[in-house]
This record gives C-alpha cells, structure tokens and sequence, in this order.
C-alpha cells in the first residue's frame, strides 16, 4: 500500500534517514522499531509530509492507482487517507469523546459559517455521522464514555480515542507512533488487541512502537531501523533472532 | 439535561436582577436617617454639616450630586475641584443651618468620559438626586444634555467650549464661555499696542475653542493672529509636543517688536512646559506674554519659569469680582485652610456649580428641579447670586454672561516672582482699570 | 440543536419582556425605572458585543484584546459617515436656515453649528420616520461591513504569531486606530466629538428610551440566535477542535485560516454593531475615548459569565452592570468602614473581584457545555437496539 | 538652517529622558516576561507605587520635595515597588499558574490587578489629603531633582537618568553574572526542568526576581514622576508605550528591552521633529509612531531586535 | 546494608503509570548498569529516585533513609546526584546552555556551602581538564563530548554518594564515549556508587559490577554484570 523508496533526510551535517526502503502491505499490521535516534519518527514525518526528503520517493497504492506522494503537504497526505497520531496525544480536550470523532469526520456541510444557521442542511450527515461514531467508538472500546470530556479519558483510553478518531477520518493507512507509551501492561494488549481488530475490518497499519515484548505479538511483519537504515525486516519471530538487530540494541 | 440547566440559569439571573432591582428601590437616604453621626473629618465625600442648635426633627436633608473627572486626563481638575464642591456643601451647611435645610453629597467619577458620566448620572438620578454639580468637560456634557432635559435634572457645569452655546435647558454653565474670555484677551491686547499675535494652544475641545475665539475677536481691533500652534495634551504622550508647538510659534512670529506677543492656551502643568521651552527662545523671550484663566496663579508655571514670566510681563485674564471682594477672599482663604493648597485654575468656579444650587434651593426652600431652573433663570437675569467669582449673570444658553475678569500679572517683589493682580476688566463697561501695584506690567 | 437554541432565544425574549416590563410599565418609582430602562439598554448593546468576544475568545481561543477597536469603527461609522450622510441629504434645508453648507468647512461645523444643525436635522427626521429608520440601518450595515473588513484583516497575522504576541498586536492596533482616527478631525469631529441626528427623532423622552430598547433588545436577541445557532453546529465544533489542539486540527485537515477569517469577519461584524448601537444612543461619540479599557471589560463581563457559552456572556454583562451600579450605590456607606474616598474603593472592590473569580472560578458562572449539534442519545439508543 | 543648541535641547535631550524613562520601565517588564511568562498590565502601577512612596517618605522627612531629595528616597520606592510586586506575585500569579492558568487568563488576572493596587493607592492617597492635608495629585518630583548650576532641568535630568540607568544595568549585570543567585536565576530561566532537578527552588527564585522587578520598576516611577504629573495612573497611563518598548525589544532579555525603550524614545521624537513637523501633521501622532513601529515588528520580526541580533549570531 | 533499596515501585508521571513492581538494591561503591529497549522506563526509575516522578506505590530508600515522598532538593542533600539524559523528557538539555562552563557548575552547587562548592568545582574541572580550558565558554557551544562531561560534573558538585547517569554516551563518537566510561571508572573510583542507563550495553556491562534488565516497566533480569552475556541480555530485550 505505500512503497518508500532511498529516503534520504538530512539535519545539516546529520543524514536522519540514509536511503531508507520500505513497504508497507496492504491489510497488514507492519511495525517498526529502532533504539533512539534510529530515524524512525523522522521517516514517518518524510511520509506524513511535515519533511522533505533529500531523496527518495514515497509511493501510495490505492484503488489500483499508484500516487507519488513525495514531499506532499499533510493535509493533502491526510487527504489520501492515511493518518497518524502523535507521541503525545493530541485529542481536542475540552470536547466529548463523541465530539472528538464528529469534530475531524470529512466533508461536513455544517462547517461552513452560513451553512451552520440553517440546521436542516446538515441535520442528517449529523445523524449520519454520529452513527458512525457510535459504531467507531462500540469498535474501540470506548462506547461507554461516549459522552465524557476527552481530559477525564485515562492514559489508554486516550491513546484508544486517537485511534478511533483516526478511524472516523476516514483513514485507509493509519500510522501509529508509540501508542503503549505509557500504558500499563494490561491496558497496552488491550490497544493492541483493538488495532488487531481494527486491522480485520480491512485498515492497514503502521506502528512504531519500543515495547517489543508486547508488540510482537501482534503484528504481521516487522522493519528494524538504525543509525537511519533498515538492518533487518521480516516476521516477528526472525527479526527478534536477527543478531543484528539485538546488535543495535546491546551496542548502542 | 440542558435545558434544565438553561431554566436554572434563567432562574438564578430572575433572582438576581429581582435582587438588585428591590436594592434600588430600598433606599438607606430616603427617609433622613439620622446619619449625622459619622464624618467627622470634613473631606470625605459624603459631607455632612456638624449639627446645628436647631433640632433633628425639622432638618430637611437635600442630597446634590457631584460628577468629575477623578480619574483619567482631567483627574487633576477633578481632584481640586472635588475639594472645592465639599467646602461648598460645607459652608452651605452652616449658612443655612437656620433654614432647616442640610445637604449631602454624592460623588461620581466620570472619567471625562462621556458614557461612563451618562451612566453615572442616571445612577445618582436613580438615587433620587436631582442636582448634579461639577461636570467638566465638554464631551460629558454632550453626552448627558438630553437626558438631563428628559428628566429635570439640574446641571451646573464649569465647560467653556463655544460647541455648547445652544439652548440647554437645566444645564448651566458656571464659567463665562470662551469667547467672553477671548473678549477680554482682545481689548488687552490692544490696550497695550499689540499688532501681532502668536498662540501656542493645548489641543484639546477647550485649547481650540479659545484659540478659535481669539481668533475672531482679534479681528475686530485689526489685530492680526500669525499663527496658531497645537500641542497634545494627552498625558500619556509627551511634553516634547509643547517644545516643538514653541518652535513653530517662534518661527511664525519671526521678529520680536513691542507690537508682537505670544498668548499661551495651557493649563498650569503643561504650561509649565510651554514656558520653559520659550523662555530660551530668541524671539519669543523678547515680546510680551499671555495667559489664560486657567494658568495664571499656576504654581508649576510659576515654578518653571517665574523670572521669565516677570520679564515678559506675563498676564492673564480670570473671570472673577474685583480682588478685593470679600466673597473670593473668603473663598480663597477657606479652599487653602480645606483643601490644603492655594485654588487655581477653575477651583473657584467648581465652588460656586454647588453653591449656586445649594442657596436656590435654600433660599426657595424647592427641591423641585424644575422650580429651581426657573431661579435660576431668574437669578442669572439679575445677578442676584454672588458667589466666589462674583455676580452671576446667565444669556440666554444658560451661560455666564457680563463676566467682569480680574487682570493676573506677574512680577518681582522682594526678588521673587509674585503673582499680582494688575488690573480689571469691567464686564458691564468692557473697560480696563489698572492697579496701581499693576502699572509696571502695563507700562513699555 | 436548533430547538435547543430556540428554547433558549424564548427565555431571553421572557426575561428582556419581563424586564421590559419592569422598567417601562410597573408601579416601581420613576428614577428606578429610568435607571433600569438605560441599564437594559447598556445590557442589550454590551450583550452583543460580549457575545461576539466569547466566538472568538471562548470558542476560537484566540486572545482577542483589540475589541474596542470595532466599537471604536461602529462609532466612526455613525458619527462620522452616517451623519455626514443625513447633513449632506439636508444641506439645502440647513444652508436656507443657517446660512452655510455643514460640510463645506468641516471644522467649523464641528466647532460652533453641531448642535444648532443636528437639532435642525432632528427636527426634519422627526417628520420623516421612514428616513430616520433608512438612517439607522444604514448606519448599523456599514459598521458591520467596515468591522467585518478590518476583523478579516487579522485573521493574517494570528497565524504567525503565538498567543501573546497577537494579543498584544491587537491591544496596539486598537490603540493606533484611536490615536489616528482621534486626531483627524474630518473623521468624527476630533477633539469636540461628532453630535449624531437621532434617528428615532419622533419619539421623545420616555418613548425614545423604549424604541432603543426595542431595537437593542431585537438586536441582541438575532445575535444570540445567530451565534448560538453557529455555536451548536459543527462549525462551533470546529471552532472549539482548533481552540483545543491547533496541530491536531490541522492534521485532520482544517483549514484554520479559513476558520479565522470567518470567525473575525463574524464577531468584529456584531462588535460594530454594537458600536453603531452604542453611538446612536447617545447621540454623541467623542473617539478619544475608546480606550483598551472597553475591551478589558468586555473580557471581565464574559469571564465573569463563563467563557465558551452565550448565556454565559449574557448573564456576565448582567451581573457586571448590577454589581456596578450597586457599588456605585453603595458605596458611600463603605465610606464607613474606611474614611476614605468611596470611589477609588469601588475600583479596588471590582479588581479585587475580577482576580478571586479567576482564581476560585475561573469557569465562571455558567460553566462550558458540549456544542449540542442532533440529540445523541437517541441515536445511541437506536444503534443499541439494532444491536440488539 | 541647522542649530546646534536647538537640536541639543529640543531633540537630544528630551529623547534621552524619554528613552531612560521606558527603558527603566521596560527592564522590569522584561523580566516579568522571561521568568513568569505573564505580560502584566499590572506593570505600569509599581511605577505609581514607587511614585506615591517617594512622596510620602519625602513628606514625613521634609514635609515636602525639596532639591535633590528624590535620590534620597529611591531607596524607599525600590522597597516599595519590591514588596508590592512580591506580594502580587506570591498572591495571586503563583497560584494561579500552579493551576494552569493560560497566559491570556493570567493577563485578565494582572488587569483585575492593576484596578486593586490602583484603587488602594488612590484610597491612601485620600487618606493622606484627609489626614495630613497633603496635596497628593499632581505634583511633579522635577522640584526634587538635583540642580546643578548652568544647566537646565532638562539637562540634570538627562544626565541623572542616565546615570540611574547605567548603574541599574550594572548592578543587574553583576548580579545575574557575577554572583550565585544571578547563575542560579539565569539557569532558572534557561532551563527550568533541570534546575529543579539539581535542587533549585525554583519558585523561590522568580519570587526574586519579582522583587527586582518591583524595585526597578519603582525607581522608574520616580523619574517618571518627573515628566508626568504624578496620579495613580502614572504608570498605567504609559503601559502601552512600556509594552511597545518591551516587545521592540524582544521580549527575551534585558538588554533588549532597554534598546526598546530607546527607540521608542527617539522615535517619537525624531518622528515628531522630522516627519509630523514638516508633513504638518497633528502632533498628536507622535504616539502613533511607536505603535506603528511595534505593528511593523510584530509582523515583520515577530523576535525584535534581541531576536535579530540573535538571528545574526547564529548565521 | 546496600546504598539503594528499591521495592515494589510503582510509578509514572500523572495518568501515565510506567514502572509496574520494580525491586533492586544496589550496594556501596560498585556500578550497577540498567539496561533495556527504548521506553522500558529506564528514565523513570532515575527521575522516581530523583523525586521528579510520581509515585503510586513501594518505597525507595538511600542510606538508610526513606526517600520516596522526599523533595528534589532533599533527596539531593541525601546524596543522590541525577545526570539527566539530553534532551530529557521535559524537552530540555542536561545543561544551561546560556550559561558558561563555570556558571553551570556554580547552579549545580545550589546548597552547598560556598568553600566546598569551590573545592567541588576545581576537583570537577580536574576531572576533566577540556573544561577547565573551556570554563568561560558559554554551554551551547560545547560538543556533545564536552556537553556530557559538564552534565556529570555538574552531577558531582554536592558530591553525592550515588551517581546516577541517564544514558551519558548517547549520540557521542565511539572515541568520545571510551573518555567517558573511563571518567565514570575513576568516579567510581572516588568512592561514589553509580547507576548508569545506558544504550550501549556491551560498553556499560564491561565496566558494571551489577547488571539489571528491564523491559516495559519490569525488572526481568537482574544480577553481577559478568553472568548477563550478550545472548541472554538479547533474548530479554526482545521480549522472550
């Protein structure tokens, strides 16, 4: 579904992302881990369109079309239908969860200032909408606070929100950065178990993710990256055998 | 839900506003409540008379109202004038302690802003005062004009600014307006043989009114003004701007010669500036100086640049009796016991906003706005009120009319600059006398 | 919800009916009356103008501390356009009964005649109601156009700049407008101020105090309906998505300049509105004094009510005016406890005030609900029992 | 035709002043701004509140304001400007930030602020004229400025100033560079997460700092006291030229503030002098000039002039 | 009795709960290493022992002493100095960088008396003569090298009696982080016990008396440094 082809992404004398290939199936569960610095959120921030890369292509393969998308601003990326959530959650957090959802759905015709005085044109993508939510949040596991404010959300529930709402825009590929960070061991399996069945209903992900012992388990294929390349690929169980990769992580 | 929540709401904001309705209509003043018990220090605000022999009982108490500008640009005319009105009241209340008759006084600070003094206004109107002393400037004036004639409340008033010479029923205006004073000025100027005329002026509704009327009456005498020059009196800019409106006078008067002179339109602080900015000045420091009523006696001027001013033969016009009427003697010796400082500027005219109403209504014994506008209607056609700046005569607009002006000057005695008063201007005859102590500053 | 806001738009139009009441037909003493006919008219123009601060402070996030400066352009609007307007459709009645053209030296009009041909000028309006109306839209349309076009303006700079920075922008802005504007005399008369024709000429004293009511209160209600209609829509989801967490919003494909323009264009609209209103009230408007303090208690008014919610802004202005106006009251008897100027205390009392709300309420006194765009319980219901 | 003496009194010297008048007042703001991150319009009246306590001091001394006595009490109004500025700090900004209160929240907060002090500077005023009959508005401290013979106030007060300025700057540089608390205040600012990390309380140490503030700001009002009439506005009346020296300036650092104040001093001077005058414009636009140069700033190098040396610096 | 004590910790930062039952000692004079994949809450621990982390549950004790509600600055006085890693989870480096060498040492001494903060000062540029030369040099113009070895000085100034370092050798040339493990040898030399995170496991296990793995908020190994060999610690660190 999206082909990354030789990134190259330098910071002044410091190449972030030395040539970097990658390909991310369609339908499946990709993750990518690396120590720190490794180039990891920089790559998804190339593909994201936040950076420029130096060199290289991004390809996106959707609907029997293949878009270069390369250097594309976000919300043109965005566009595309593929979204990411941040290390940190950055949820709306004065609005409801429900509101969360409802606030970043597409193409609403009750955005518009003089559209919004006039309630019947937009009164049933409304309902719509909400409907969709419902079934979103039913999805995630967040059905119950519906109507709580997204700041009396827990840590988990925060990250499972970002999720959802990711959802909710629509999104195709959805690129997850860190989303146990944080999160208690129990709680971490249970996002996990939720991107598994999130992933069944035919959306593609991206996951970066250090905690590798709970990770594995649920994902399809794994890239590792260091110092800006990819040092290994393959299924969980390989890439945890690759000495190479155990290398990065013992020698710094 | 939410409407509940809305119904609430509404509910607490029915209460609240029922609350404060049934807090205005609950007057503590209304029924004379022997409050005469506190205030012991005479200038707190609310002033009340140290009580008389005559018994509780039969004292009628008449509360008057009093807006100024105590806080804001005006606040220095505010604060002075704030004293002023309560030495008024003060002395009200012993005059007409045998009347039965006390007042009260409520201040409000308008800020001289025209909304906040519209509202203040309907809040003492609110509270049942009818007459309200003090209004300072022109803009809040304009501002209450129509509200005050809707709703009979008498205003007295120290603005000068010809923009108001129109039919203003209830308003009075204390001061004479600009032009009486421009009046004044004119025949001074040709008294002395003066041809040319340079004004530096404070731009302000009161700076270019008096310099418009100047203006005009110069013309009558053939006097010719070369130029007039504005500065900003904001007190937030800088007094740079005085220095700079110097420097253009300077250059518009372009030779010094007994026939030129330069009238300064500022009051004492900004003055003060003027001064010392043009006391340098090669051609300005060589021809006579003017002032206005609301510099002369300044004590910042004075301060800034007396020798200056004695060498220019500085003087100035004030609207007031003849220097010997025991009346501003009186007033003047009192302000300075009361209030702590000599009165200045317009400190005698603010007296006189309260004290003209005060003895109307004592006189009269009305509290009935209407009656009193109609006193001193009468009163204004007789100069039957002499108060601190002498008799009263009120035109047709309600304002000061035949105002005789007192000629300020000053010069050294015993060394130090002194303010003296030189001369008088009978508003009667429009004839100037000259004092004998006067004769140096009107000789060439 | 729509209905939602129109429940709420029928309780304003209750209470300003009963408080209508109160003040224009009821036993309560005269003075009372008059006092609380002005203050429900302070209360109208202010509620519009507070209302539109909370679109773009309580909704949008933005730090909105030029407000006065569309107060200050409704003023210039009536005082020196709309005016200049009815003297110049006049001019040949005004030149036959004064002997000069107003307009054709503006400085003496605004010096010696502005009464003399404003009192003329009413005295034509009065015969010609039609007009005066015709005059009084005018005027109120071309305030909310020049209020709309300068708001647009700023909508340019509040990207670029953090929180801070654009306040103070603003502040200084609103203060160069003042100063410039002030100054120039040909604007609004300069230092005497403009004296404004009334365009409810035929209706006298108490009657003239009811027609503004009725028009503040008309004013004020399409406002509320306006902007909590926008409030409880996705656009005020919207708005409130990009107050919350800008990055996200833009992640998720916001346009947020486009918000900004519009919600600018939209509260400084109503703002100078609000000024138009404010100006022909008074009938005088004097520019120098449209200082920052009109925006800071516009801040103080919707803090004081709750930021984010219209009711809020509303009940903020109302409790404003009534502690003002009782320690204005009352104060003489705190003279009491303090041998002290009784004035300088109210100001001490209300800073005093202003500071424990933001530190023990700083929601205000109607907290921010959710924008209430359809009643979803019901779709969860629905969804519940399909499930089912 | 240039004239040497013209210039010098009518440009140089009232620039000077005005420049040391809000580049004092600016230093304070600065530091409000580095340490606390609240642009407080609560600014201006620890200049009124060093005004008014020079006053009284004097008052009691003397009974009035006679030559050179002001420097006497310079001393009083720091401590004045010192413990007010404390006190609004610990009362009312530290709390308030403890709870996350957002910079616009906090700047409401420093407006409420400045009608409290206001209000209870204008009520001990009351008190003052009521009780000593002491005339408490309106003067000016020029009386108390010290008079040297040949030169006019003017003169004095631009050399004083200066020299008050300097020294101010000085004493600042040896405190922030030259001794313990000045290091542990600067690596209080520079890095706050560390600082507490190694142990620096540092709550304590902007509450220090906003006795500075408070003390410098104090003696600004003094020499404001001797341009302006003296009211409890003195300092709210020219917060909004004291803001457009500070932002000019960068809002970053101290120095920078200071340059501010000088622009805006010289500005509106050269301004008035070399374009109103001629264009004949009103003179009344000499305010519009630094307003309209802050605008400039803000849009065009939203870090001012410290943000531009420091642009400068990097490349 | 060991210097450190650790047990049961439970412990985050607000809403977000890291570290799950974590127990350790670690005993006078030695140097422990902590090892483990990126986000196992290495840093947490640290910032718990520092009392910049909140803690749910369990108890933390140096020297005898309970530290675990204690205050930053207290537990500074007890002896725990704290080299945070750069940037830190504050988003700030581990230095001042406007302030010279010689200030960062200076802030770093906060509460110590002024005679042993100067003999603390010229022992820590002692340590490291590069500073020394460089003293008056404002810190953002360091090298990284350089950086760190301000960051532990400025660690050593209360002398503390543990050390604790936050992955010291990140981003350094292998040259440059070979200087510093030996600069941490001859601190441990002086008598002062030290816990060090790091990357780079094979450096710190050589040099490390004991040895302690976590992964994801647990402690899955822990024990003498020399009896964790590469293939065990890989083993744990992948998550089996």
């Amino acid at each position: 579904m999206l082909e990354i082809k030789g990134i190259v992404k330098q910071f002044g004398a410091f190449r972030a992302l030395d040539g970097v290939d990658m390909t991310i199936e369609r339908g499946k569960v990709t993750l990518l881990i690396g120590p720190n610095g490794s180039g990891k959120t920089t790559l998804i921030n190339v593909v994201t369109g936040v950076y420029k890369p130096e060199a290289g292509r991004v390809y996106f393969h959707d609907d029997g079309k293949t878009l270069d998308i390369t250097g594309w601003p976000p919300h043109k990326v965005f566009a595309q239908g593929i979204v990411r959530t941040f290390q940190i959650p950055q949820i709306f957090q004065k609005l409801t969860v429900m509101e969360n959802l409802l606030a970043v759905a597409r193409g609403q015709a009750g955005e518009g200032v003089l559209n919004a005085m006039r309630e019947g044109r937009w009164a049933k993508q409304e309902e719509e909408l909400a409907e969709r939510a419902f079934e979103i949040l039913d999805l995630v596991g967040l059905g119950d606070v519906w109507d709580r404010y997204a700041y009396s959300l827990s840590a988990g529930q925060m990250k499972l929100l970002e999720l959802a709402r990711a959802l909710m825009a629509g999104a195709k590929l959805i690129i997850l950065d860190e989303p146990i960070a944080g999160i208690p061991i129990a709680q971490a399996h249970a996002i996990f178990q939720t991107i598994r069945d999130v992933n069944a209903k035919g959306v593609t992900f991206w996951v970066v993710e250090h905690r590798i012992d709970i990770a594995f388990k649920y994902v399809d294929y794994v890239y590792a990256m260091a110092s800006g390349r990819v040092i290994s690929q393959g299924a969980p169980d390989a890439v945890a055998k690759d000495p190479k990769v155990i290398e990065s992580y013992i020698g710094g | 839900m939410a409407s509940k929540t809305l119904w609430i709401a509404v509910a607490v904001v029915v209460v609240v506003v029922v609350a404060a309705i049934a807090a205005l209509v609950y007057k503590p003043s209304a029924p004379a409540a022997p409050t005469t018990s506190s205030a012991p220090s005479a200038s707190t605000s609310t002033t009340q008379a140290t009580p008389t022999s005559t018994t509780a009982a039969s004292v009628k108490t008449v509360t008057i109202g009093a807006l100024l500008p105590l806080t804001g640009s005006l606040q220095f005319m505010g604060v002075s004038g704030q004293c002023a009105i309560q030495l008024a009241v003060q002395d009200a209340n012993q005059m007409f302690a045998s009347k039965g008759i006390q007042f009260q006084l409520v201040v409000q600070d308008s800020a001289c802003d025209p909304t906040a003094a519209l509202q203040k206004l309907q809040t003492l109107y609110s509270q049942g005062i009818r007459f309200v002393a003090g209004l300072t400037c022109s803009s809040e004036l304009s501002a209450v004009k129509n509200f005050a004639e809707q709703n009979h409340i008498l205003i007295t008033s120290i603005s000068t600014s010809p923009l108001l010479a129109v039919p203003k029923p209830y308003i009075f205006r204390l001061p004479p307006t600009d032009n009486a004073q421009a009046k004044v000025l004119a025949a001074l100027y040709h008294m002395l043989g003066i041809k040319r005329v340079v004004i530096v002026y404070r731009a302000d509704a009161w700076g270019q009114g008096l310099t418009q009327a100047i203006i005009n009456e110069t013309k009558k005498y053939g006097i010719q003004v070369v130029g007039a020059f504005g500065y900003d009196p904001s007190p937030s800019a800088m007094p740079a701007a005085e220095q700079a409106a110097v420097q253009k006078a300077s250059a518009a008067l372009g030779t010094p010669g007994p026939d030129a002179a330069f009238e300064i339109i500022s009051f004492d602080q900004d003055g003060a500036a003027v001064v010392q900015a043009a006391m340098n000045d090669p051609v300005l420091s060589k021809v006579r100086w003017f002032g206005t009523d609301s510099n002369v006696y300044g004590t910042a001027i004075m301060q800034a640049g007396g020798q200056a001013l004695a060498a220019a033969k500085f003087m100035g016009a004030v609207a007031s009796p003849n220097p010997d009427d025991p009346h501003y003697l009186h007033f003047a010796n009192e302000f300075k016991k009361f209030c702590g400082h000599a009165p200045t500027g317009y400190d005698p005219y603010y007296y006189d906003t309260a004290m003209i109403i005060m003895e109307a209504i004592a006189e009269t014994g009305s509290t009935d706005p209407t009656v009193i506008n109609s006193v001193l209607e009468q009163w204004g056609k007789n100069g039957t009120y002499v108060g601190a700046t002498g008799p009263v005569y009120f035109d047709q607009y309600h304002d000061r009319q035949y105002a005789s002006y007192l000629i300020v000057g000053v010069v050294i005695v015993n060394g130090t600059p002194t303010w003296i008063n030189a001369g008088f201007y009978n508003g009667t005859t429009g004839q100037i006398t000259v004092f004998p102590q006067g004769q140096a500053l009107f000789s060439s | 919800m729509i209905r939602d806001v129109l429940a709420k738009t029928v309780a304003l139009v209750i209470a300003l009916v009963v408080v209508g009441a109160l003040a224009f037909a009821s036993p309560l003493p005269k003075d009372v009356r008059v006092l609380l006919q002005n203050i429900e008219v302070y209360i109208a123009i202010y509620g519009i103008y507070v209302i539109s601060l909370n679109l773009e402070v309580g909704y949008l996030g933005l730090p909105q501390f030029g407000k006065v400066m569309f107060l200050l352009i409704g003023a210039i609007a009536v005082g020196g356009i709309a005016t200049k307007l009815v003297l110049l459709i006049y001019q040949n009645a005004i030149f036959k009964a004064m002997g000069a053209y107003p307009l054709a030296k503006i400085s003496d009009y605004c010096m010696y005649y502005q009464y003399s041909v404003t009192s003329l000028v009413n005295q034509m309006l009065a015969q010609n109601p039609a007009l005066g109306l015709g005059y009084f839209l005018f005027g109120v349309a071309l305030a909310m156009v020049l209020s709309a076009g300068l708001g647009v303006l700023f909508a340019y700079p509040a990207i670029r700049l953090r929180e801070d920075y654009l306040g103070i922008l603003l502040l200084v802005s609103g203060e160069f407008l003042r100063v410039v504007t002030y100054y120039a005399t040909p604007v609004a008369c300069g230092v005497n101020g403009a004296v404004i024709p009334d365009p409810f000429a035929w209706a006298l004293g108490e009657t003239r105090t009811l027609v503004y009511f009725i028009a503040t209160s008309a004013f004020l209600i399409a406002t509320f309906l306006v902007f909590d209609a926008i409030g409880n829509s996705p656009f005020g989801r919207a708005l409130r998505a990009i107050r919350d967490s800008e990055t996200a919003a833009a992640v998720f494909g916001k346009d947020i300049v486009k918000f900004r323009i519009r919600v600018l264009a939209f509260a400084s609209a109503f703002a100078g509105l609000a000024g138009a209103l404010l100006a022909y009230y008074f009938d005088y408007t004097i520019l120098g004094t449209y200082l920052p303090i009109y925006t800071f208690i516009g801040w103080t008014m919707l803090i004081l009510g709750g930021l984010g919610n219209n009711v809020g802004a509303i009940v903020g202005v109302v409790v404003y005016y009534i502690v003002q106006t009782l320690l204005d009251i009352y104060k003489n008897s705190l003279q009491a406890v303090l041998h002290a100027d009784p004035t300088y205390l109210a100001y001490a009392i209300f800073g005093l005030a202003i500071i424990l709300v933001l530190m023990y309420r700083p929601q205000g006194i109607v907290p921010e609900k959710p924008v209430k765009t359809i009643d979803l319980n019901k779709v969860r219901e629905r969804i519940q029992r399909k499930i089912k | 035709m240039f004239n040497m003496y013209d210039f010098l009194n009518n440009v140089v010297i009232p620039a000077i002043v005005y420049s040391n008048i809000y580049a004092l007042a600016s230093i304070g703001l600065t530091m409000t701004y580095i340490t606390t991150k609240i642009p407080s319009f609560a600014h201006g009246d620890l200049a009124a509140v060093g005004a008014y306590a020079t006053f009284y001091f004097l008052y009691f001394l003397f009974g009035g304001i006679k030559p050179g006595s002001v420097y006497l009490a310079m001393p009083i109004a720091a401590l004045a400007g010192a413990a007010v500025a404390y006190l609004s700090y610990i009362g009312v900004f530290k709390p308030m930030i403890r709870r996350g209160a957002s910079v616009t929240v906090l700047m409401i907060a420093s407006f409420g602020l400045h009608f409290l002090i206001f209000g209870i500077l204008a009520i001990l005023d009351s008190i003052a004229q009521t009780v000593y009959g002491w005339s408490t508005r309106n003067y000016s401290f020029s009386t108390g400025e010290v008079q040297i013979p040949g030169l006019t106030q003017s003169e004095v007060t631009a050399i004083t100033s200066s020299v008050v300025l300097l020294l101010i700057l000085a004493a600042l540089y040896y405190l922030l560079n030259r001794t313990k608390f000045g290091v542990v205040m600067r690596a209080s600012i520079d890095n706050a997460p560390l600082a507490r990390a190694l142990g620096i309380d540092v709550e304590r140490v902007y509450a220090i700092s906003w006795l500075i503030i408070g003390a410098v700001t104090g003696i600004a009002g003094i020499y404001m006291g001797m341009i302006f009439p003296v009211t409890e506005e003195l300092g709210w009346l020219r917060l909004p030229l004291i803001f457009v020296a500070v932002i000019v300036g960068g809002l970053s650092s101290i120095y920078g503030g200071v340059i501010g104040g000088y622009i805006v001093g010289w500005s509106m001077v050269l301004g008035f002098n070399y374009i109103l005058n001629p264009l004949n414009l009103p003179p009344e636009y000499q305010l519009a000039i630094p307003f309209a140069i802050v605008i400039a700033t803000l849009l065009l190098a939203p870090q001012g002039i410290a943000g531009l040396i420091a642009a400068r610096r990097r490349t | 009795m060991p210097l450190l004590k650790i047990s049961e910790l439970n412990a985050g930062y607000g809403k977000f709960h890291v570290l799950n039952g974590i127990s350790l000692e670690v005993e006078r004079g030695e140097i422990a290493v902590l090892l483990g994949p990126n986000g196992a809450g290495k840093s947490t621990l640290l910032n718990a022992i520092a009392g910049l982390a909140t803690i749910y549950s369990g108890s933390i004790v140096v020297d005898g002493k309970d530290i675990t509600r204690s205050s930053p600055s207290e537990i500074q006085k007890i002896g725990v100095g704290y080299v945070m890693q750069s940037p830190n989870n504050f988003g700030t480096p581990n230095i001042f960088p406007e302030l010279t060498v010689r200030e960062n040492l200076v802030a770093a001494s906060v509460g110590v008396p002024q005679d042993a903060a100067e003999k603390a000062l010229e022992e820590a540029l002692g340590l490291f003569p590069k500073l020394k030369e460089l003293q008056n040099r404002k810190a953002k113009f360091l090298s990284g090298g350089e950086r760190q070895m301000l960051a532990i000085s400025m660690g050593l100034m209360k002398r503390p009696k543990l050390l604790m370092l936050d992955e010291p050798t990140a981003g350094l040339a292998p040259k440059v982080a070979s200087d510093v493990f030996s600069a941490i040898r001859s601190i441990r030399d002086m008598g002062i016990t030290i816990l060090l995170v790091e990357q780079n496991a094979r450096k710190a296990l050589e040099i490390g008396d004991r040895a302690f793995v976590m992964v994801t908020g647990r402690l899955r190994y822990s024990g003498p440094a020399k009896e964790l060999d590469e293939e065990k610690l890989g083993r744990l660190i992948m998550g089996q």
